[in-house]
């Protein structure tokens, strides 16, 4: 198999520097929370809303600072299985799954589209922290994944080159 | 592509510059619309019209519409060099067809 | 009206994987129709999966999400026979849902 | 027009035929022979592609290109052409205004006979292919003929192949002049370079099958008709044989002939009978 699921080694070193960097925004608001200056998200059994402002936001740190507030780490605890080349950019497979404890949402972001924010999930305890679907990607782009467990924010990243199409098949 | 078909086209389109420094009228338009539209037929009878072509032929229709007959002449002629063009094309493969056939 | 949602749920012992399609246009806003003009962002927001009262999962999408979606994940506490109730709105208010029993 | 200098070719290729089976020993033209042709062509496929079933060459690029062939995989496990299945499936068992239905037009009840089509009719004398045996089966029971490239007639064909799946590409050339005719017609379209790009068929899906061409691996021409319909990503919708070809013609600036047109119900002919042997597999997804 030509690609392998990510996120060891340098890739992992290039996606903190370029996470970290974006989310000077988030850590702020990550300190706020700390030091009880805003109330903790949503109660457990609430049924949480579209996160509308997330999904408007045209840069990673604005998207991941509006879904969650938070600072992110690089983790090798974060799979994340994407093509290398995606054979259609309409419909890019995305598979994310981690061995992190107490996973209580999954989100999936990709810088070079024209909104960041691509899909947010939201796992109920029980629920198994891995998910799949298809996305749509503009042009090639990082994909990155961010995986909130115990209340911290972990990521990885991956590249998915995306070409011209509508010839072959 | 022939090098004789690469030839009509690169002929036609100088023709449709130098002519286009003398105002057209509209008979001339008629004249190169027809010599196009005949050679579109001839392209049709032998299984190989060319999208390029029609796009040609009906913006040279437009321009004539609009009484731009410069315009509407060189789309003309351009059409016709491409309509002989893909009829160059066709005969050629009438036989060259064969040659590319799995054996 | 058939619906939009095709289900498929499956226990493997404690866990349940579910598969879902649902069909939807999903447009993002940044496509033209044929006439040129943008077609507006049509897109699902929300999609939730109950089994027994209790939601197992959310998913919150963007217009980055394909036509016709699909998603995959799996929960704990589902039995064979369960149901699973799913259930979609989108940014223009339109919804649906469906309740599929576990295999 | 074109249909007409179709059938002039075909006319003139049978009296070709016909005196040389009048008189043996003239050479008037190359024999045609499908057979040979046939085991030529899928000798080529197996020697580019080692390794690659015969089934597997439904696959398209999927058959041909490990990353490709995980994505499709993938996308597999809940296909796209899931809806339209279900509503041709609707659709093929609806009666029509008579009473009757699809099933009354076809052998067997219109249940797993997709390998079969194309045909040719030796009363007409002509290609029939699904589609179009489709349309006449509609037109036969009063009702108005589908549009041939999309919608309901691709949910029709997804069903009736679905029921189909498994079974190999049984075309059968019967030993009548028309018949080969036809077939050679087909090769001919296959195999002449067309449209300002000056492509033929075989130039992206034979010398480059495999290739990557812009971001899409070329298909190979084997076994390329036994997945439709097809659920394309890029159309993001389902499409028929005639829109596959109607978007081949276009791509290479050809003008595209007419749904249906004489000259790619021959195409089709040509192209399943090259496949004889690969298992239907369609309904089918490509990028």
């Amino acid at each position: 198999m030509s690609r392998a699921v990510s996120s060891v080694s340098g890739e992992v070193s290039a996606g903190r520097r370029l996470v970290l960097h974006a989310l000077g925004l988030g850590g702020m608001a990550a300190l706020a929370v700390a030091a009880g200056l805003v109330p903790p998200a949503r109660a457990a059994e609430e049924a949480p809303a579209w996160p509308k402002n997330a999904f408007a936001q045209k840069d990673q740190a604005h998207a991941l600072d509006a879904l969650y507030g938070k600072t992110l780490e690089a983790s090798d605890k974060v799979s994340l299985d994407v093509p290398e080349i995606a054979e259609n950019g309409a419909v890019v497979p995305v598979s994310v799954t981690t061995s992190l404890p107490n996973v209580t949402s999954i989100s999936v972001l990709i810088p070079e589209n024209p909104y960041t924010l691509a899909a947010s999930y939201r796992l109920p305890e029980g629920t198994e922290p891995s998910v799949s679907c298809r996305l749509k990607m503009a042009k090639t782009s990082d994909v990155v994944v961010v995986v909130e467990s115990a209340g911290k924010l972990y990521g990885a990243k991956k590249q998915v080159k995306v070409t011209l199409g509508g010839c072959g098949g | 592509m022939s090098r004789r078909a690469l030839a009509v086209v690169a002929a036609a389109g100088l023709a449709g510059l130098s002519c286009g420094a003398l105002a057209a009228t509209q008979s001339e338009f008629d004249a190169a619309y027809a010599a196009a539209a005949q050679a579109e037929a001839q392209a049709g009878a032998l299984h190989d019209q060319w999208s390029p072509t029609e796009a040609a032929l009906k913006a040279a229709r437009q321009a004539a519409e609009e009484k731009r007959y410069d315009e509407a002449s060189a789309l003309a002629r351009r059409a016709e060099a491409l309509a002989k063009a893909s009829i160059s094309q066709a005969q050629a493969q009438q036989s060259l067809w064969r040659e590319a056939v799995v054996k | 009206m058939p619906s939009t949602i095709r289900v498929r749920a499956v226990a493997h012992g404690e866990s349940t994987e579910v598969q879902s399609l649902i069909q939807h246009p999903m447009d993002s806003g940044f496509v033209k129709d044929k006439e040129g003009k943008l077609i507006p962002p049509h897109y699902i927001e929300v999609v939730s999966f109950e089994c027994n009262g209790k939601t197992v999962f959310t998913a919150f999408w963007g217009p980055a999400v394909s036509k016709d979606p699909y998603l995959k994940f799996s929960f704990k506490g589902g039995r064979k026979g369960d149901e699973l109730k799913i259930s979609w709105t989108d940014n223009e208010g339109k919804s649906d849902s469906i309740a599929a029993k576990i295999l | 027009m074109i249909g007409r200098i179709g059938s002039i070719y075909r006319a003139a290729a049978a009296a070709a035929l016909l005196f040389t089976s009048l008189l043996p020993a003239a050479s008037a033209g190359p024999r045609i022979d499908p057979a040979g042709d046939q085991r030529a062509f899928q000798a080529y496929f197996e020697r580019a592609f080692p390794g690659v079933a015969l089934d597997d060459f439904a696959n398209g690029p999927y058959a041909v290109n490990k990353e490709m062939r995980k994505q499709w995989e993938e996308i597999m496990q809940f296909p796209p052409y899931d809806f339209a299945l279900d509503d041709g499936k609707r659709l093929f068992e609806a009666p029509f205004k008579n009473g009757k239905s699809y099933a009354d037009c076809f052998p067997d009840r219109g249940i797993g006979i997709r390998q079969s089509y194309p045909y040719f009719d030796l009363r007409s004398g002509e290609v029939v292919t699904l589609d179009l045996a489709i349309n006449r089966c509609r037109e036969q029971n009063g009702e108005k003929p589908l549009p041939y490239e999309v919608g309901d007639m691709a949910a029709i064909d997804a069903y009736m192949a679905s029921t189909s799946r498994g079974k190999p590409f049984d075309i059968r050339i019967p030993d009548d002049p028309r018949a080969l005719a036809a077939y050679e017609n087909g090769k001919k379209f296959f195999y002449e370079r067309r449209g300002q790009l000056n492509f033929s068929c075989a130039s992206c899906h034979v010398q480059a099958a495999g290739r990557r061409m812009r971001g899409d691996i070329l298909a190979p021409a084997l076994g390329m008709l036994a997945s439709f319909p097809i659920y394309r990503s890029d159309w993001g919708s389902m499409g028929t044989v005639d829109r596959r070809f109607v978007s081949c013609n276009e791509q290479v600036r050809s003008l595209p002939l007419k749904p249906e047109d004489e000259a790619y119900r021959d195409l089709e002919y040509f192209l399943s009978y090259m496949s004889n042997g690969v298992a239907i597999a369609g309904p089918g997804t490509r990028p």
